[in-house]
C-alpha cells in the first residue's frame, strides 16, 4: 500500500510537472488569466456595485449563486454531522445523575427517579468532570465580548476591507466554542440552545436564498439585487451595494451557526454532554 | 404486391396477453377457463378473419413503434406467417380443453399461473408468426423463450431446476450470443431489418466468408429450432406437464424455432443470394445429420415423451431441409410440414398424456396391451404415428412426398436417401408400441380389467386431432395453398 | 514583496505538511496543521490574497484545529504513523 | 544550467503546490490511520488553492481592494481604474468557496471517524478490517 | 414564468431544503410533504424547460443578471434538458416510494434526512443544468457532501467506514476536477464553459490543455468508479440505508457520465478528445476491462445489493466506452444508457428496498419464496433485471443496441465481445435470483404437490411501495417503445455535427 502511494503520488507528480512547463510565469502581468475576465472586475467592479472591495463585489455580486452554493455546503455539513453523530439518549431520566454543589464543591449522585431542590446553585455534571480552571474561564469570559465585537465589524466592514460574511461568521461562532472550551457544552447549550442553532443555520441560508427568490418575485433574474430598488429606495447600484450586506449578514448567520453547530456534535460525540 | 393496413395483428397478438390479468385474479377455476376459451376463440377468429384477405394475394402490415431507424416493432402477415398462425391459433383450442382434462387429473398445483403463462407464451408465439422484420421476432423470440420458462419448470423440483436452467442456458444464450450480434452486424451491412422476400442482406457486396458467418449464427442461434448440437434442451424441457409438452415442444416453441430459421433463410439472406453463394450443402449437411441421429436416438428410448422429444428432433430438421433445398417443391413440403407434423406430433403427446392421467405409465416397456385398455387412445396413436412417418392415411404423406419431390427437383440423391432412411426408423420406434399395445400374447398383458379410458377433457381433444391429421391427406387446403402462395412470392 | 521570503514561507509550509504527517501523536499532528495552515496564510498574504489569507486564518488555523483537536479527544491520540 | 535556474525560479510556487499535492495524495493513499488520512486530504486541497491563489498572482499590483474606494460610490466610480494595478480577484473568491468547502468536508470528515471510532474503537485502518473479518 | 424554469429547477428544492430543516423542529410531519411539492415543482419546471429546448433549442439564465463569463449562466440544451428530467423524475419518485421505509429508519431525523435528499437532489440537478465550470465543482461537493450523509446511515459500523473511504476517493476526484479548470483558467482565463470552448482551440498543441483534459477526466472517473477507480463504490452502497442507495444509485455514477460527455462534447471538442489526444483506444479497453470486471465480481456475491452494486460498476464501463467510442451511433447509445441506466437501477433498487422492508435482509438466503410472499415487488425486479439483460421490448435493449453498433462501426470489436458477455453474466445473475424467490425453499414431496403450495401466503410490502415500483418498470417498457423518438428529438441535437 506505502509503495503503491509513493508510485501514484510520483507518477502525478512527474505528469503535473511536465504540464507546468508550458505555464506563464508566476505572477507575470500579461498572463491569460489576469488579461481576460479580471480586468472587467477591477474596472468595473465601482461603477456597477458600488463596492470597493472587487473580492466581496466578486463574491456576492458577480459569481453570487456560487456563494450561496457555498453557504449551502457549510449548512449541508452542519446538517450531516449532526444526522450522522446526534443520539438522543431516551432513558436518561431513568438512570442515575450527578449534581454539583457549585459553591462547596460537593457532589450528589441522584438515583433513577430522584429529584434536588430546585435552586440553581447546583450543576449538572457526567462523572468525567475536571474542575474547570479559574483563570481560563475569566479570561476567556472577557475576551468573548470583544471577539464578536470584531466579528460584527468584519462582517459589516466587508465591502471596504478584507472580509465579510465567512470570516465574521467563523469569528462569530469561535467566539461561542472558546466559552464551550473554556466552561462546557453545558453552559453553551443554556446560552445557545440546540433548536436555537438549527432554525438559525437554516434561517441564515434561507435569508440569502430567499433574498434572491424576493429578487425573482420583482420580476428580475434570480438574485438580481437591483431589483431591490424599490424597496430600498435607492437607485439600482447601491442596491446592489445593500443587497450584497444583506447576504453577507446572511451568509455571517449560517457560517457562525453551522460552526457551534458541527463542534458541538464533534466534540460531545453526539450526546450533548459536557464536551471537552 | 399489395398491403393494407391494420390493426388485426395486433389484437390477434395482444388478446391473449390482455386476458392474463383477468385469468390471475379470477378466483373459481370455471370462470379461469371459461376466460382461457374466449381468448382461444376470439384469436382463432381474428387469424382467421385475415385468412381471405391472405388468400388474395394481399399482405397486412401495422407498425407500432420506430424504434430504431429501419427496425421499428411491426407486423407483417403473409402466407407463411397466416400459415403458422392458423396452425397454433387453433390448436390452442384444443389443447387448452386437453390442458383442463390434464391439470384437474392430477389436481396440479397453480394451475392459475399456468394457463397465464400459457396464454402469455401463445401472444408471444403469434407475434413471431406476424412478425415484420427480424427485431420484431427477436422480440418475440425472447418473450417466449421467458414466458415457458414457469411452464417448463412448472413442478419446482430440483429436476424441474436443472433442466429448467439448461433450456435458459441454451435457448437465452444462443438468441443473445449469437442472434443479436450476427443481427447487429446485418444492421450495420444492410441499414434495415425488414423481411424482404428477396432477402435485404442480398444487395449488401458483403464477403462470402462474412456472409456464411452470418448464416451460421442465424440458423444455431435460433437454438428453439433444435438443429444439433444445440438440440439437447429439448428432452431435458420434458419435464413440463404434457400440455406443455403438447402445444410448445410439439407445436408452439420448436416450430418457432424453425419458422425463425426458414425465415432466414429465405427473408434474410434470400433464396438467390444463398443459391448464389452455394451455401445450400451446409444447411443441408447440418439438417441431415440432426434428422439421422435423432432418429437413431429415438429407437434406443423407453420413456415414451422422451422418444417423442427425439423424433420431434428429426421431424423439424425436415422442415429445415425442405426449406435449404431452394427447390420449389422442397420448399412447400418444408412449409407444410410444419402444419403436418404439428397436427401428428401434438396427438400423439395428447395420447402420452392421456396414458399418464389414466394407467400412470411413462416407460413403452410398461404399455404392452394397453391397447385393449384405452382402444381409442392407441388408435389415435397409430394414425398419428403414419402421420409422422409419412404413410397415408396420416397427412404426413403429402408434405413427405413433396419434400421428395424437391430432393429429385434439386438433384440432391443424398438427401433423398437420407428421408427415405429416417421414415423407415420412424417407423421402426412407432409401430413396435402400436403392435405391442394391441397384439401380445395375452399372458404378457400388464393391464387387468377391461377398457378404461382416460377423462374425457383428455380423450376428446386427442381423437380431433387425429382426425383432422387424416382430413389433411385428403383436403390439404388451405395449408397446401399458403404453402404455394409463399413459394411462388420467393421464386 | 520579497521574494526570498515567499520563498523561506513556502519551504516552511513543506516542512509543516511533512511534520504533521510523520509526527506520532495526533493532538500534535493537530497542532502542526494548525501550524501548517497558518504559515498558508501567511503565504497568501504576501501573495496578495488579503481575503483568502483572512479566510485561511479564521477557518484553517482556527476552526479547523479545533475541530481536529475535538475530534481526537473523543477518540485517541494513538497512532502507529 | 541558468535558464533550468530560471525556470525553477520564475515557477516556484507551482513546485511548491506540486510536492504538497503529491505528500497530501500519499498520505491519503497509504497512511492507515483514518484522522492522518483527513490530514492528508486537508493538504491536498490546500495545496490546490494554493495553486489558484498563484494564479491570481500579479506583479507590481496591490491587493484587489480599490483606493478611494470611500465615500459615496458615484463619486468613487469616475475615479478611474487600470486593471494592471490590482491583482486578480477571481482566484481569490474561487478560493475562498473551495477553503469553505474544505473545512465543510473535514467537518463531515471527523463526524464519520468518530462514528467509526464508536463502533470499532480504533482508527487504524488494518486493525479495523482485522475486526471485521474475525465476524 | 417560463422564462424563469431554469432558476425554479434549482431554486425550489434548495430553498425547500431550509425550510424542511427548519420546519423539522417544529413538526416532523411537515418534512415529507415539502419534500414533495419542491420536487414536484422541480420536475414540472423540468419537463417545462425540455419542452422550451425542442421549440426553440438552446436556452441560456444569466443568474444574478451579469452576462457571461463575467457572470455565471446556465446553458440548457438537449442534453442538459433530457438528463434533468431523468434526475427529476427519478428523485420524486424514489421519494414518494421509500417513505415507509424512511419512517422505519430515521424515526427522530426525519428533518436532517428530506432537507439532506433534497439538497442532494438540487445538487445533482444543477451540476447537470450549469454551464460555468466552477460552479460545477461546488454543485459537485454539495451533492457528494450530503450524499455521504445519506449513505452513512446505513448498518452500524461498516456504513461509516465505507462512507469514510468513499470520502477520501470523492474528494480526491473532485479536487483532480478542481484542478483541471485551474489549469483550463490559467490558460484561457475564463471559467465560462462556451468561452473556454471558444478559446482553446487555438491552444490544443499546450501540454497545460493536455494535462487539464487528463486531470478532469482522471477526477470525474474517480467519482464514477470506473474500474480499477471503483474500489470505494460496492460498500458505499451496499450498507446504505436502502431510501439512500435507491436515490444514489441511480443518479450519483450517471451525472458524473453526464459531466464526462459534456466536459468531451462541449468545453472540449470532440476532435481534440478522440483524435488529437489519442487516448480513446486506451479507454475503450478500460471500460472493457470494467465490464468484465464488474461482471465477474458480481457472479462472486452472495448478497442481492452488493451484486447490483457491481453490475453498476459494469454499466459505468458501457456507458463510459459508448462515449469514447467516438462515433455518433456509441455516443447516442452512451447517452440513451444515462437515461435507462439511470430508470432500471432505480427499478431493481427500489425493488430491494421493498424486500429488506419486508424480509429484512438482502442476502440470497432472505430471498427464498419470495415469489409466493411479494409477487408484484419480484414482478417489478424482474421487468428491471431484464432491461440490465437487454431483453426488448425494455429499454435496457435499445441502448445496448446503439452501443453495440456503435461498437461495430468503430471496429471495436472487443467492446461488443464485452457487451454481450456481461449480458450473458447477467442473464446467470438475475435467473440465479429469481431461481432462489421461485423454488427455494424445496416442498418435501416431489412436485406434484397436492395444494401445498396454493395457500397464498402473500405478505407484500405497503402500496405506497409497490405502486411506484410497478410505475417505473412499466416506464422501462414505455421509454423503450418510445426510444426512437428520444433519439430523433432530443439525442441527435445533443451530438454535434462533427462526430461521425
Amino acid at each position: 500500500m506505502k509503495f503503491l502511494g509513493l508510485v501514484i503520488a510520483f507518477i502525478t507528480g512527474v505528469f503535473l510537472v511536465y504540464a507546468a512547463v508550458d505555464f506563464p510565469d508566476w505572477a507575470d502581468p500579461e498572463s491569460p488569466a489576469s488579461t481576460h475576465v479580471s480586468p472587467h472586475f477591477i474596472e468595473k467592479t465601482m461603477e456597477e456595485t458600488s463596492v470597493p472591495n472587487i473580492v466581496t463585489a466578486v463574491l456576492a455580486d458577480y459569481r453570487t449563486f456560487d456563494t450561496m452554493f457555498e453557504a449551502t455546503v457549510i449548512f449541508s455539513a452542519a446538517v450531516v454531522c449532526f444526522f450522522v453523530l446526534r443520539t438522543f439518549l431516551k432513558k436518561e431520566e431513568r438512570e442515575e445523575r450527578l449534581y454539583r454543589h457549585v459553591l462547596t464543591g460537593v457532589t450528589i449522585r441522584v438515583k433513577e427517579g430522584g429529584r434536588i431542590p430546585p435552586s440553581d446553585d447546583f450543576e449538572r455534571i457526567d462523572d468525567s468532570w475536571i474542575p474547570h480552571d479559574l483563570i481560563i474561564k475569566t479570561i476567556c469570559r472577557l475576551m468573548v465580548p470583544f471577539i464578536q465585537i470584531f466579528a460584527l465589524y468584519v462582517v459589516a466592514h466587508g465591502h471596504h476591507s478584507p472580509g465579510g460574511g465567512f470570516q465574521g461568521g467563523v469569528i462569530l461562532g469561535a467566539s461561542v466554542i472558546v466559552l464551550a472550551m473554556s466552561h462546557d457544552l453545558r453552559t453553551t447549550l443554556q446560552r445557545m440552545r440546540e433548536k436555537v442553532v438549527g432554525i438559525l443555520c437554516a434561517v441564515g441560508v434561507l435569508l440569502y436564498a430567499g433574498t434572491g427568490a424576493l429578487c425573482l418575485l420583482l420580476g428580475m433574474n434570480f438574485l438580481d439585487y437591483s431589483a431591490l430598488a424599490p424597496i430600498l429606495g435607492v437607485g439600482p447600484v447601491t442596491a446592489r451595494s445593500h443587497g450584497i450586506l444583506i447576504v453577507e449578514i446572511g451568509v455571517a448567520i449560517a457560517v457562525m451557526t453551522a460552526m457551534v453547530w458541527i463542534y458541538n456534535n464533534v466534540s460531545s460525540r453526539g450526546n450533548y454532554n459536557e464536551g471537552l | 404486391m399489395e398491403t393494407v393496413v391494420s390493426i388485426k395483428p395486433l389484437l390477434a397478438v395482444l388478446v391473449s396477453l390482455l386476458v392474463t390479468p383477468i385469468l390471475a385474479s379470477s378466483r373459481a377455476p370455471n370462470v379461469r377457463e371459461m376466460w382461457t376459451f374466449v381468448a382461444a376463440g376470439v384469436k382463432f377468429l381474428l387469424v382467421l378473419s385475415m385468412l381471405p384477405v391472405i388468400l388474395n394475394g394481399t399482405q397486412i402490415v401495422y407498425t407500432v413503434a420506430e424504434v430504431i431507424p429501419g427496425a421499428a416493432i411491426k407486423f407483417k402477415v403473409d402466407s407463411f406467417g397466416m400459415l403458422f398462425a392458423l396452425v397454433s391459433s387453433s390448436l390452442w383450442i384444443v389443447t387448452s380443453v386437453y390442458s383442463i382434462g390434464y391439470m384437474r387429473g392430477l389436481k396440479e398445483h397453480s394451475q392459475t399461473r399456468y394457463f397465464c403463462f400459457f396464454a402469455f407464451a401463445l401472444s408471444a408465439t403469434i407475434g413471431v408468426a406476424f412478425a415484420g422484420n427480424l427485431l420484431t421476432m427477436y422480440l418475440f423470440y425472447e418473450m417466449l423463450s421467458l414466458a415457458t420458462y414457469p411452464l417448463v419448470t412448472h413442478h419446482q423440483d430440483h429436476e424441474a431446476r436443472s433442466s429448467g436452467r439448461k433450456y435458459l442456458l441454451y435457448i437465452v444464450g444462443t438468441s443473445i450470443g449469437l442472434v443479436l450480434p450476427a443481427m447487429l452486424i446485418c444492421y450495420d451491412l444492410a441499414g434495415t431489418l425488414e423481411f424482404g422476400t428477396q432477402g435485404f442482406l442480398a444487395g449488401t457486396g458483403a464477403s462470402k466468408s462474412l456472409m456464411a458467418v452470418l448464416l451460421v449464427l442465424l440458423i444455431f442461434g435460433f437454438a428453439k429450432a433444435a438443429i444439433m448440437p444445440f438440440h439437447s434442451w429439448l428432452p431435458a424441457a420434458m419435464v413440463a406437464p404434457t400440455p406443455v409438452s403438447a402445444l410448445l415442444h410439439a407445436v408452439a416453441v420448436v416450430k418457432v424455432g424453425v419458422f425463425s430459421v426458414v425465415r432466414v433463410i429465405t427473408e434474410v439472406f434470400g433464396t438467390d443470394l444463398l443459391f448464389s453463394l452455394n451455401f445450400s450443402p451446409i444447411i443441408l449437411f447440418f439438417a441431415s445429420a440432426t434428422i439421422l441421429v435423432g432418429s437413431l436416438i429415438a429407437l434406443s428410448q423407453d420413456n415414451l415423451k422422451r422418444l417423442l422429444a427425439f423424433s420431434t428432433i428429426a421431424q423439424l430438421s425436415y422442415i429445415v431441409l425442405g426449406v435449404g433445398l431452394l427447390s420449389p417443391l422442397g420448399m412447400t413440403g418444408g412449409m407444410l410440414h410444419i402444419a403436418m407434423h404439428a397436427f401428428g406430433k401434438i396427438t400423439l403427446f395428447f395420447c402420452a398424456g392421456a396414458i399418464f392421467v389414466a394407467t400412470g405409465k411413462k416407460n413403452i416397456s410398461e404399455m404392452i396391451g394397453i391397447g385393449r385398455r384405452m382402444p381409442v387412445t392407441m388408435g389415435a396413436f397409430f394414425i398419428a404415428s403414419l402421420s409422422i412417418t409419412g404413410v397415408p392415411p396420416g397427412g404426413g404423406f403429402i408434405s413427405k412426398w413433396y419434400l421428395v419431390l424437391g430432393a429429385l427437383q434439386a438433384h440432391q440423391v443424398a438427401v433423398l436417401v437420407v428421408l427415405l432412411v429416417s421414415s423407415f426408423l420412424n417407423a421402426c420406434y412407432f409401430l413396435p408400441i402400436v403392435y405391442k399395445a394391441f397384439f401380445c400374447p395375452p399372458k404378457e398383458v400388464m393391464f387387468k380389467g377391461g377398457f378404461q379410458e382416460a377423462p374425457l377433457f383428455c380423450v376428446v381433444p386427442l381423437v380431433i386431432t387425429a382426425v383432422i391429421s387424416i382430413i389433411l391427406l385428403l383436403f390439404p387446403q388451405p395449408f397446401l395453398q399458403l404453402a404455394t402462395m409463399t413459394v411462388q412470392g420467393l421464386m | 514583496m520579497l521574494w526570498q521570503l515567499d520563498l523561506a514561507i513556502l519551504t516552511l509550509v513543506v516542512i509543516a505538511a511533512v511534520g504533521s504527517l510523520m509526527v506520532k501523536d495526533l493532538l500534535g499532528a493537530a497542532i502542526l496543521f494548525g501550524a501548517y495552515s497558518f504559515m498558508m496564510c501567511l503565504l497568501w498574504t504576501i501573495m496578495g490574497a488579503v481575503d483568502v489569507a483572512f479566510t485561511e486564518a479564521s477557518v484553517g488555523a482556527g476552526v479547523s484545529t479545533v475541530f481536529f483537536v475535538a475530534a481526537v479527544f473523543r477518540t485517541t491520540r494513538r497512532t502507529k504513523d | 544550467m541558468t535558464d533550468f535556474a530560471q525556470l525553477v525560479v520564475a515557477k516556484y510556487n507551482y513546485w511548491i503546490y506540486i510536492t504538497l499535492m503529491m505528500i497530501g495524495l500519499y498520505a491519503i493513499i497509504s497512511k492507515n490511520n483514518l484522522v492522518k488520512k483527513i490530514l492528508g486530504m486537508n493538504i491536498f486541497q490546500t495545496a490546490i488553492i494554493l495553486f489558484y491563489v498563484s494564479i491570481g498572482a500579479k506583479k507590481g499590483a496591490t491587493i484587489p481592494i480599490l483606493e478611494h474606494g470611500h465615500g459615496p460610490a458615484h463619486g468613487a466610480g469616475s475615479h478611474v481604474v487600470h486593471a494592471a494595478d490590482y491583482m486578480n480577484p477571481l482566484p481569490h473568491v474561487l478560493m475562498l468557496t473551495a477553503i469553505v468547502v474544505g473545512v465543510a468536508t473535514l467537518g463531515v470528515a471527523l463526524a464519520l471517524a468518530l462514528k467509526v471510532y464508536r463502533h470499532y474503537h480504533t482508527l487504524e485502518e488494518d486493525e479495523i478490517l482485522a475486526q471485521i473479518r474475525k465476524k | 414564468m417560463s422564462t424563469q424554469y431554469p432558476a425554479l429547477v434549482v431554486v425550489v428544492p434548495l430553498l425547500s431544503a431550509f425550510l424542511i430543516s427548519a420546519a423539522g423542529w417544529a413538526n416532523k410531519r411537515l418534512c415529507f410533504p415539502i419534500a414533495v411539492v419542491a420536487l414536484a415543482i422541480s420536475t414540472y419546471s423540468c419537463f417545462g424547460l425540455l419542452v422550451r429546448v425542442l421549440n426553440e433549442g438552446v436556452v441560456v439564465y444569466r443568474w444574478a443578471g451579469w452576462d457571461p463569463p463575467w457572470g455565471i449562466a446556465y446553458y440548457v440544451d438537449h442534453l442538459n434538458a433530457l438528463v434533468l428530467t431523468v434526475v427529476a423524475v427519478v428523485s420524486l419518485i424514489n421519494l414518494v416510494a421509500t417513505k415507509k421505509s424512511i419512517d422505519e429508519e430515521f424515526p427522530d431525523k426525519l428533518g436532517p434526512f428530506y432537507s439532506l435528499y433534497v439538497l442532494m437532489v438540487t445538487g445533482c440537478l444543477g451540476i447537470v443544468a450549469t454551464g460555468d465550470a466552477f460552479n460545477l465543482y461546488v454543485l459537485l461537493e454539495i451533492s457528494a457532501l450530503t450524499g455521504y450523509g445519506l449513505l452513512a446511515m446505513g448498518s452500524k459500523g461498516r456504513a461509516p467506514l465505507s462512507t469514510l473511504n468513499y470520502l477520501y476517493m470523492g474528494t480526491i476526484g473532485a479536487c483532480f476536477y478542481l484542478l483541471g479548470i485551474g489549469y483550463l483558467y490559467i490558460v484561457t482565463g475564463s471559467l465560462n464553459m462556451v468561452d473556454i470552448a471558444g478559446i482553446l482551440p487555438s491552444l490544443y498543441q499546450s501540454k497545460a490543455v493536455m494535462a487539464a483534459f487528463i486531470i478532469c477526466m482522471v477526477g470525474v472517473w474517480l467519482k464514477m468508479a470506473l474500474f480499477p477507480l471503483h474500489a470505494w463504490l460496492p460498500n458505499a452502497y451496499t450498507y446504505a440505508p436502502s431510501a439512500a442507495s435507491s436515490l444514489i444509485a441511480p443518479l450519483a455514477t450517471k451525472v458524473m457520465i453526464y459531466v464526462m460527455i459534456r466536459l468531451i462534447l462541449t468545453v472540449f471538442t470532440p476532435e481534440f478528445a478522440f483524435t488529437t489526444l489519442s487516448v480513446s483506444n486506451a479507454v475503450v479497453w478500460l471500460a472493457v476491462i470494467a465490464i468484465v470486471v464488474g461482471a465477474v465480481l458480481a457472479l462472486q456475491e452472495r448478497s442481492l445489493k452488493k451484486m447490483l452494486t457491481y453490475v453498476i460498476v459494469a454499466e459505468v464501463g458501457y456507458m463510459v466506452g459508448g462515449a469514447w467510442l467516438g462515433n455518433s451511433a456509441g455516443m447516442t447509445g452512451a447517452i440513451l444508457h444515462i437515461v435507462n441506466d439511470a430508470l432500471m437501477t432505480l427499478c431493481v433498487f427500489l425493488a430491494v428496498g421493498n424486500i429488506v422492508y419486508k424480509a429484512k435482509g438482502h442476502c440470497f438466503e432472505d430471498l427464498q419464496g419470495l415469489f409466493r410472499k411479494m409477487p408484484f415487488t419480484m414482478g417489478g425486479f424482474v421487468i428491471g433485471a431484464l432491461s440490465i439483460i437487454g431483453v426488448p421490448p425494455t429499454c435496457g435493449f435499445f441502448s445496448k443496441w446503439y452501443l453495440i453498433s456503435g461498437a461495430i462501426k468503430a471496429g471495436q470489436y472487443h467492446f461488443m465481445a464485452a457487451l454481450l458477455f456481461s449480458s450473458l453474466v447477467c442473464v446467470v445473475l438475475f435467473f440465479r435470483i429469481i431461481e432462489i424467490g421461485y423454488y427455494e425453499p424445496f416442498s418435501e414431496e416431489h412436485g406434484h404437490g397436492h395444494g401445498h403450495h396454493q395457500e397464498p401466503s402473500m405478505e407484500e410490502a405497503p402500496l405506497s411501495m409497490v405502486v411506484p415500483l410497478l410505475i417505473v418498470a412499466a416506464g422501462l417498457v414505455v421509454v423503450g417503445l418510445y426510444t426512437g423518438d428520444i433519439v430523433e428529438h432530443i439525442i441527435r441535437f445533443a451530438i454535434p455535427k462533427g462526430l461521425a
